[in-house]
């Protein structure tokens, strides 16, 4: 942006000769200009670094929603299972993402496929990198490989969860990161040098890089192990195995949400850049719509899943509906700073169409995911690249990746085809990554015998088998000697 | 903010001694004025950061309604309310989106209703960007999950889904164009025209807009509804229906206290406003650090308060009644938290938590039912917070928030216009609410589509209309032969339809 | 930082006396960079004042994250008691922290013992304390009673939590926070002009002030309560009184990951502060290092303590990691902005471990703490104020802490054994006030018998007999009438 720079010189000779200390009032002036310009500099990077901070926050109390999500749509059984692997994708994602994932994503200069810089935070902060992108950058990282949790929910061994994850996070998602949202990605919309296509991929938060990624590693996952015992009784019909509370899905949905607006609206990095010198429309007005396509897609995914169950089923069915309601956030995603409001509404009208489509096609092929991540986040995430390829906004496009101008955009819009044509390759290629790392390793790990644990642990639960109890224990067992059948936790005055 | 205006004209001529004045002049003015462009735009980026993450915090909120209503109820209606809040904020979202924002704020338009905005368009103005209608949107669900809680445990999905896009989509934005929009008749921000007395109704952050609307609406639902089955044995004396979850209780009531403080502190929508006086460090965000402290400590002194009195009149140390003691202070102080002092707060919280008990007594002697005491907490506390601000806002506050030579409040020698005008606030909410969803709630009544079956409220919504119960705390299968010493501990949640028992109740007080 | 300020008298004499009017044309060219002068000052506040505000808030919601975990952490029939501990603590600490914590903590000018100014926030906002520092400060404050409130659950009087909640959060924890924060404390080290030793205590976010002071009171109160009944069998050995919902503590445990971003990073308490003027790196960059070492730290000390659990015990145990990862939150705390991202890496390991010791020595001498709080807070945060004094860099220290160069850095470092000398002083000093002054106060609670509840009691619950009621009511007094023992929720199988 402009800014008020200052040339001493320059000024001098304006004032010229008849002024007694023309250089010395030139300089006055200049210093306090170019004091004014330094202060202007330490402002935007401090309200900038605010901005991305509190936006890392957001999307790391994501984990938080994926890991309540988690808890309540699996049995009792298996809570204290599914919310540990969410803690580690936290934990171990963040020494992995730190060693080496975050050099594979952004490490700078480098070739288009992977980064080869920046291991363990080497020589940042950078004029280009701070510690709060890292931290925001690993904060997405660690959502990933908990989409994947999900899927393969309720069956799988403890270790094949450590390797998967530690793969997951520490390279496949990074390598494809790097693809996409690295200035040096092959695919990258911002390689202004060599844009794919002449266009770059649009996948502003991730509905690619990370739905599609998570949701893809666990459809393998899944296929690979095979349904939960009892999903499918002996005629091949499915019954369904609810999850043990809909409070925590609840909760869980609604965290995600808070957080998914530090997804989309915080993906901007920063807030502090005009579009136009001194006008009230800026970078922070297209955070501000960000957020409000990302509201409305959501709740149209939510609504329709409403009525389309209700019809379909007969129900008003919470955890249906939140679902959805993660659905449409998940399509909206690639395409959320570059659509216009009413077109979030459709994307989220047809996400919550996809979810229910993938639903009955895996319910069809005996495809067990206990919590549909794959559906949800592949299925709705694929939408989400075609939608953002046919709806992105000719002007938002330019605003927001800017330096290029006459960007192809959306065909509906009359952007032509060639955004279209990037964004089906960008489905193919992660599909084919994804395949060609995640299959193989699930393959290996079910040949060794490390994938899915034993039947009786599945019938027993891995709280009690693996973890060292089970997750609730709501009234005392001084009760039970008793030997009378408790109805409520009513603790009778035992001895 | 004084702006660093500066017209190469008026330089030229004092640069007069220069050999190439006019070139000065213009470099000069240039630098200055690309500085002013760039205050601009840190003016607005600061803003817009602070009212977007104000915006996702107020969201918050209706996670913390969800789970406050949850713990709540009783089990067996779980999936309904929380699906109701989730609805709440989903069906908000397009409503608010295509016309509830345009009838609330849509200017310029008249006094009674706003007109333009609608589905976004020409957004953003130089008046509203979309982290405005973002907030907004926010605060628009929070009334209608207020009421949600009024009509729980007994109300047909589909009356819920039409009470809701009614409040959200139509009345609720009415009042607040009334109160907060700049066109607004009771408006203290009203820009045209001659203020309400003077004055205009101060009603910071929603104690009335907000709280007292999502109340009542809520009172009258539940009174056309009458109570549970069961609340009210036959000789009359209320027994209590115990939710089922303390623990979701507090969770929702901390989470709508972490969310507060994006309600109240919030309602700024800006933060970076010099008040020019002669303290540099003194502005608008120590206005909005003020908003939060008083929040605080109003919150905090109606739980003490309830605390205290509860352990007085019924001799237990009880945590939910806390939990709606502190709401109750912060519903009561959302009103005036801007504009009065921290002491005055304290005073707030302290009678709100009487005003709640008062109700409370009220609404059993008149065998009102109210699953989460929605309508008394923020229909009784947010009324007595319109009073309060009337009575205690503070002159500097007041001229600095809204704008000198304002009345103030009357215990502050501010005089009476700004109580009157509260006063009026007050009686304009209830008759206008009461206009509205009265008949609304009446004509669903009259339709059969407001009340669920008695077989089904006995045998609770989740079976009968959700699909299943909310928790399943063992397996069909798991049952099947876990090793003796792996018996599960832990309660056995009951069976599929208990047959009405001819609604006798027990005591479980 | 420099400022654009103007003096129109030096101008003029610049422009000198043969030009036609130097006197206006220097004043108008004043006037405009003073106003630029006023917008910077007034941009500052905003910006910074909206950074503590929101830190603030992420600190609050820590309130919840120990409600949470402490309700999980507790058997269902003590569920309402703990809770309702939590919940007043932020009340009350809200009044009494108003009326007279903040200004014995922070009210100046004081001595070096007790702050005695601002009491009921009298003549705030001033240039030094604006209303957004009192509420990042009381959220502090009701961390530190949260903490003690942990040790004593499951048997403490309610009365007597309302006397000591009061008594620490009113004077104990303000006095210590006066010595170690406040310009005027003894050891503190902003007090530049009388720095102890000639360094100060670096406890930059509290492991001490907040964490050692909570946990040394929750040991007092623990151990003059004596343990739970049930806790230590007949022949002594150690039996778990396991806590009845892991999903609970999990939820609890992200909150308070998710509120440390406030708690540490947030302890900077302004953000636009360069370090050198127009360069990127700046306070901004430190806020983000924070972050990311809080992050490092907490992920190093739960995959230690999954690994070390897993071999010790055979289990991997979710509400074990928790811990671990809320001890290694805990140690760096003191450290947090002045450590280079692998030491913090360092510190989370040895925190694992000093929790795992911690805990091994309590089953020993027959330590009975619910929520680990004394051997958590206490002995991770004594680790965490260790750690400082070893690896804090020069660089880090001179910058967070500035106005008094060559000041004396880490021991591993090169810096010195005055830091080291100066922290030990500290533990020793944490130790013995907060025993003076907690210990006493819980003996004589105890000789008035006000301090633990009766034997039938605590066998019954706290719920039932002092807060009218248990926690959960999972199904209907009417089904009880049936008198047919129903055992499960059997959902109408999907067709």
């Amino acid at each position: 942006m402009a800014s008020p720079t200052c040339s001493a010189d320059t000024l001098a000779a304006m004032f010229g000769a008849n002024t007694t200390n023309a250089t010395g009032a030139a300089a006055f002036i200049c210093d306090q200009f170019n004091t004014v310009s330094t202060k202007f500099s330490d402002t935007t990077y401090a309200v900038d670094t605010t901005y991305l901070l509190f936006s890392a926050y957001l999307v790391f109390s994501m984990q938080l929603g994926f890991a309540m999500l988690c808890a309540g749509s699996v049995r009792a059984k298996n809570t204290m299972n599914i919310m540990l692997t969410n803690v580690l994708d936290a934990a171990a994602g963040g020494l992995f993402y730190y060693l080496f994932g975050f050099a594979f994503a952004f490490g700078t200069p480098s070739n288009g496929f992977i980064g080869k810089h920046n291991f363990a935070l080497k020589s940042i902060p950078s004029s280009v990198f701070d510690y709060s992108y890292f931290l925001y950058q690993w904060a997405f990282a660690i959502a990933a490989a908990g989409i994947t949790s999900g899927s393969i929910a309720e069956r799988t061994q403890f270790v094949a969860y450590l390797i998967y994850s530690a793969f997951l996070t520490g390279f496949v998602y990074p390598v494809v990161s790097h693809w996409f949202w690295s200035v040096d990605g092959w695919a990258s919309a911002t390689n202004l040098d060599n844009l794919f296509l002449g266009s770059g991929v649009i996948d502003f938060a991730g509905s690619g890089v990370v739905h599609m990624v998570g949701g893809i590693a666990g459809l393998y996952g899944a296929l690979i192990e095979g349904p939960r015992i009892g999903r499918f009784d002996h005629s091949g019909r499915a019954i369904a195995l609810r999850g043990h509370s809909a409070s925590l899905v609840v909760l869980g949905t609604f965290l995600l949400w808070f957080g998914w607006y530090g997804f989309n609206p915080g993906s901007f990095t920063k807030i502090l850049s005009p579009y136009e010198s001194g006008h009230y429309y800026g970078q922070w007005s297209a955070v501000g719509r960000t957020a409000v396509t990302t509201t409305l897609a959501g709740c149209t995914a939510a609504l329709t899943t409403l009525f389309g169950k209700r019809i379909l089923s007969g129900h008003w069915n919470v955890t249906d509906v939140c679902n959805g309601l993660l659905g449409g956030f998940a399509a909206i995603t690639a395409g959320c700073s570059v659509v216009d409001p009413w077109a979030a509404v459709i994307c989220g009208f047809v996400a919550a169409c996809v979810l229910t489509g993938c639903n009955k096609l895996a319910e069809k092929v005996k495809y067990d995911d206990p919590l549909e991540a794959a559906q949800l986040h592949g299925g709705c995430g694929a939408w989400g690249i075609i939608f953002t390829a046919l709806f992105a906004k000719e002007k938002y496009v330019n605003e927001v990746y800017p330096g290029k101008p006459g960007r192809p955009y959306g065909l509906f819009m009359g952007g032509g085809g060639k955004l279209l044509a990037a964004h089906v390759i960008q489905i193919l290629v992660i599909f084919g990554f994804v395949s060609a790392t995640m299959g193989p390793l699930f393959l290996i790990l079910n040949k060794l015998k490390l994938l899915r644990i034993s039947a009786e642990d599945e019938t027993a639960g891995m709280d009690m088998t693996r973890h060292g109890g089970f997750a609730y224990v709501y009234h005392d067992d001084d009760d039970q000697k008793l030997g009378i059948p408790m109805r409520k936790i009513e603790p009778s005055s035992s001895n | 903010m004084a702006t660093t205006t500066c017209s190469a004209a008026e330089l030229t001529p004092l640069l007069g001694f220069a050999a190439n004045a006019t070139a000065a002049a213009d470099y000069i003015c240039n630098r200055f004025t690309a500085a002013d462009d760039q205050f601009t735009n840190t003016t607005f980026a600061i803003n817009n950061t602070y009212l977007l993450f104000s915006a996702y915090l107020v969201f918050a909120m209706q996670l913390g309604f969800a789970m406050l209503c949850a713990g709540s109820v009783r089990a067996k209606n779980t999936m309904n309310i929380m699906l109701t809040n989730v609805l709440d904020a989903a069906a908000g979202g397009i409503s608010y989106y295509i016309f509830g924002f345009a009838f609330a704020f849509g200017g310029p338009s008249n006094g009674f209703i706003g007109k333009h905005n609608f589905g976004l368009k020409s957004i953003p103005s130089e008046v509203y960007d979309y982290s405005f209608f973002l907030y907004q949107w926010a605060f628009a669900i929070a009334a209608a999950g207020i009421t949600s809680g009024s009509i729980a445990e007994r109300t047909q999905f589909v009356a819920y889904l039409i009470y809701s896009s009614f409040l959200t989509g139509f009345v609720y934005p009415i009042v607040s164009h009334w109160v907060w929009s700049s066109d607004g008749w009771a408006s203290a921000s009203k820009t045209s025209g001659s203020l309400l007395f003077g004055s205009g109704a101060i009603d910071f952050a929603g104690s009335g807009v907000v709280h007292m609307v999502g109340g009542i609406a809520g009172l009258w639902g539940a009174l056309i509804e009458g109570p549970r089955l069961g609340r009210f044995d036959r000789s009359g004396r209320s027994v209590a229906l115990r939710g089922h979850s303390s623990s979701l209780v507090v969770l929702g009531t901390f989470l709508l206290w972490f969310g507060w403080y994006g309600f109240n502190p919030g309602s700024f929508i800006t933060i970076s406003k010099s008040y020019n006086t002669s303290d540099a460090f003194y502005g608008q965000w120590s206005a909005v650090g003020r908003t939060a402290v008083t929040t605080t400590l109003a919150g905090c002194t109606a739980g003490l308060t309830t605390l205290f009195s509860k352990r007085l009149l019924v001799g237990h140390w009880n945590v939910t009644d806390v939990c709606n003691g502190l709401l109750g202070g912060l519903a009561a102080i959302t009103s005036g938290c801007a504009v009065v002092e921290p002491w005055a707060a304290i005073v707030c919280g302290f009678v709100a938590a009487w005003v709640l008990i008062g109700f409370n007594k009220l609404a059993e002697k008149l065998k009102y039912d109210d699953p989460l005491e929605a309508a008394q907490l923020h229909g009784g506390c947010g009324a007595w917070g319109l009073l309060f601000t009337g009575l205690f806002a503070k002159k500097q506050y007041v001229h600095e928030v809204y704008a000198t030579g304002r009345p103030y409040g009357l215990l502050m020698g501010g005089g009476g216009k700004l109580f009157a005008a509260q006063i009026i606030q007050i009686l304009v909410i209830i008759g206008w609410v009461s206009a509205t969803m009265g008949p609304l709630f009446y004509v669903l009544k009259k339709l059969k589509l407001l009340r669920v079956s008695k077989e089904d409220e006995m045998a609770g919504m989740d079976m009968t209309r959700h699909g299943g119960f909310a928790y399943v705390y063992h397996d069909e299968d798991g049952s099947s032969h876990p090793p003796p010493g792996f018996m599960m501990r832990r309660i056995e949640p009951s069976a599929t339809s208990p047959t009405p028992n001819n609604g006798s109740t027990t005591n479980v007080v």
